[in-house]
């Protein structure tokens, strides 16, 4: 580390903060993935009902 | 909406899009920018704390728009649009309140402060996720859209009431502290930070609002 | 007397779907003034899905339900004002005395409540001895009678009812086959929901089977005898979902 | 007129039955007074610590009964299936939110009364020098509560968990509310003039509005289930 810094340098907490919200945000892109992944494939093997309508 | 109507070659331009913004967010925030002088490195989980509140505040105007649209129109993709907003609004404003806790402790020493600005989100959270709660209990879609909509409506009103209250219930024992959006003597090299992981954030808030809403269609399609 | 072609009751196409299941698929039903309608079905035919539209307390996937020439959909308080509804619920208050519910459902209707007229409505149903008295003590057959006079009273254009019979004590079912033969008198439209092809379908003018989603039969009554009619019934509801 | 008449038969009928039966006023009147026990007990018998937080402490038991007796507002209609009674009456459904917040309403003001009562007795308060500027706080404060409180009964009529639910929804929104009231209140209790709690009570004032008026036009999309 440069100088002797005034403050202490936290960086635990900066990489932390980070590192949780790539996390968090990572977790929910994976399910996002997989369900539309789950979906299309049940969307796909669905026979259409008969006549399905536009939604109304 | 030609937003969701699977234009998914879109979506995964906007995907790539936030990436890059993410990243380049995240170079800045943790190399290019200066530690700043007052608050020490800490100041750096600024850049993901400011952004994460305001995509939030974003994804529940969306709530608000979507669920009057639903009322007016009964088109079930307004309630998708509100369903998805609420959602990743939540997951954001988590992440604000999660970044708050972890930038308060080693400014305040504590891991929570009934800051006025950290309390308002908190309340928003926990009403947002009433809001989910009670999306997960109504099976019906119809009901369950017609009740999100008069709940998404009002949550949202209330934001302006539940952050005067906070304040005024705050600033009479302790002004609000540094934490407000854009400190006034921020350098050029900060704004840009700031603005880049704000950009970034609304991208990757708006691929993932795209994704869910597709997999709600996509999982309601087979419904006549 | 009404004039005897107006259309009381118009049903053009109707879908409804709860989830995946479709229903009622594309059903249409037309009754006149003066006309009564049976209808019958297999249990979960819609039948009751179907009164629900009509009565405005469901709303269709598809289609149209027109009562009086108002729409269900669009303009649910007019459709209400003309729509009497007897179900399986008596909605009825068993802390309120007999006449206290009639009182409570006609104001909540924005009618007025005198005294006579509930008295009146009591008498009908030869409940006037009991009007005083909490529904709490009443018998099931009484109940049913006390939610026929809350109709009566409304004076309606349209019946609608779920197995009005059902329930009712002896002088009940005496009763309401009189009221329902002075209704149609008066130009009312009736749909019927029934299971029994007994004696109460001598008020029928039309009978109707609801199978697969659709009205699948739809002939006048006197056309039709009874085991002729237990065949059509066994043929059209057997691939009832 | 019409609406008034309609809005008053429902509120008639809620309160005549709940005279007759009874069953949630006395329920709350003695919920309020475990509720003093409960405080007591909790925060300890010293009465002046006690002094500071009597507000908060008035504000949670209103709160808390308050909870109670709005998640039963529609239990009479489920108990007797009439909730389906309610939506073929023709006429505006929004007079059916109002009647259904007027015995709401009162039935909350009668506990808080009581609750009141007892507050002066075991706290040893001098309600009667502060009673204008409380009467004008709790009003204020029931009235709010109530408003969200009435649709979201309405809303969750129908749900499974709805003991669960209900709680869950109302307490978030209502924390602008909480936060007026216990502040107001805090004042009047020092015999404070009203005008330092001007801007507070402007809150209140301007959240009734959001409610009621949210209320009003939303009601028969929420009955509407």
């Amino acid at each position: 580390m440069p100088d002797h810094p005034a403050t202490p340098e936290h960086w635990g907490f900066v990489v932390a903060a980070y590192g949780l919200a790539a996390i968090v945000l990572g977790g929910y892109w994976r399910r996002l993935v997989r369900l539309e992944r789950e979906a299309t494939a049940k969307h796909d093997r669905r026979p259409a009902p008969p006549g399905t309508a536009t939604p109304r | 909406m030609w937003f969701s109507t699977g234009s998914r070659g879109l979506t995964r331009v906007l995907g790539w899009l936030a990436a890059l913004g993410l990243l380049a967010g995240l170079v800045l925030a943790l190399g290019v920018a200066p530690r700043e002088v007052s608050q020490g490195n800490v100041q750096r989980i600024m850049y993901l704390h400011v952004p994460s509140i305001l995509t939030a505040y974003l994804a529940f105007a969306i709530v608000l728009v979507a669920s009057l649209g639903y009322l007016v129109s009964r088109r079930q993709a307004w309630d998708r649009w509100a369903g998805s907003a609420a959602e990743i609004g939540t997951l954001f404003t988590g992440l604000t309140l999660a970044s708050g806790s972890l930038w308060g402790k080693p400014t305040w020493g504590t891991w929570w402060t009934w800051d006025a600005r950290l309390t308002a989100t908190a309340v928003m959270f926990v009403t947002y996720v009433a809001y989910l709660m009670l999306r997960g209990m109504i099976d019906e879609a119809e009901r369950r859209a017609q009740l999100a909509a008069v709940l998404g409506i009002l949550a949202a009103l209330n934001i302006p009431l539940v952050h005067f209250s906070v304040l005024w219930w705050r600033t009479l024992h302790q002004p609000p502290t540094l934490l407000r959006p854009v400190p006034a003597a921020l350098a050029g090299i900060f704004r840009l930070t700031l603005g880049v992981n704000w950009v970034a954030f609304t991208l990757l808030f708006a691929y993932l609002l795209a994704k869910r809403i597709r997999v709600g269609r996509l999982s309601e399609a087979g419904l006549p | 007397m009404k004039d005897a072609t107006e259309l009381l009751v118009h049903v053009a196409g109707l879908r409804k779907a709860f989830g995946a299941t479709l229903v009622l698929d594309d059903v249409s039903l037309s009754v006149r003034a003066g006309e009564t309608v049976a209808l019958l079905g297999a249990n979960g035919a819609g039948k009751t899905t179907l009164l629900r539209i009509l009565a405005t307390l469901a709303r269709p996937t598809r289609g149209t339900a027109v009562i009086a020439g108002f729409d269900c959909v669009r303009e649910p308080e007019r459709v209400r004002e003309r729509v009497g509804l007897v179900a399986h619920g008596t909605l009825i208050y068993e802390d309120l005395t007999a006449e206290e519910n009639l009182r409570f459902w006609r104001v909540l209707s924005g009618g007025r409540a005198l005294a006579a007229d509930l008295r009146e409505a009591l008498a009908a149903v030869e409940l006037e001895p009991y009007a005083g008295e909490r529904v709490r003590s009443f018998s099931a057959g009484m109940k049913r009678r006390l939610s026929l006079a809350r109709v009566v009273l409304a004076r309606p254009q349209v019946l609608l009812l779920d197995e009005p019979f059902a329930g009712l004590d002896q002088r009940g079912k005496k009763w309401l086959e009189e009221y329902l033969h002075a209704f149609k008198a008066g130009g009312g439209a009736i749909v019927m929901v029934t299971h029994s092809f007994g004696r109460q379908l001598s008020v029928a003018d039309r009978i109707a089977i609801l199978g697969g989603g659709r009205i699948a039969l739809d002939r006048p009554r006197p056309s039709v005898t009874a085991d002729e009619l237990a065949r059509l019934y066994a043929l059209h509801t057997e691939d009832a979902p | 007129m019409r609406f008034v008449r309609r809005a008053w038969i429902l509120a008639w009928k809620d309160l005549t039955i709940e005279w007759r039966a009874k069953e949630t006023l006395n329920s709350l009147f003695f919920f309020a007074l475990l509720l003093i026990f409960l405080f007591q007990f909790a925060l300890g018998p010293d009465r002046e610590r006690l002094s500071a937080a009597l507000p908060g402490l008035l504000w949670l038991g209103f709160i808390l009964s308050g909870l109670l007796g709005l998640g039963r507002t529609f239990a009479g209609e489920r108990d007797n299936d009439c909730w389906d009674g309610l939506r073929l009456a023709p006429g505006e459904k929004s007079a059916i939110y109002v009647g259904k917040l007027a015995g709401n309403l009162l039935l909350m003001l009668a506990v808080e009364a009581i609750f009141l009562l007892l507050f002066g007795v075991f706290f040893d308060l001098d309600l009667v020098a502060a009673l204008p500027g409380l009467a004008l706080v709790v009003g204020l404060g029931t009235l709010g509560l109530a408003a969200v409180g009435t649709l979201f009964a309405a809303m969750t009529a129908h749900v499974r968990a709805r003991e669960l639910l209900f709680p869950v929804l109302l307490l978030p929104v209502e924390v602008p509310v909480l936060l007026g009231t216990v502040k107001a209140t805090e004042a009047v209790l020092l015999g404070e003039p009203l005008g330092s709690v001007a801007h507070w009570l402007k809150l209140l004032a301007v959240a009734n509005v959001i409610y009621l008026t949210i209320g009003v036009l939303t009601f028969d999309v929420v009955l509407d289930g």
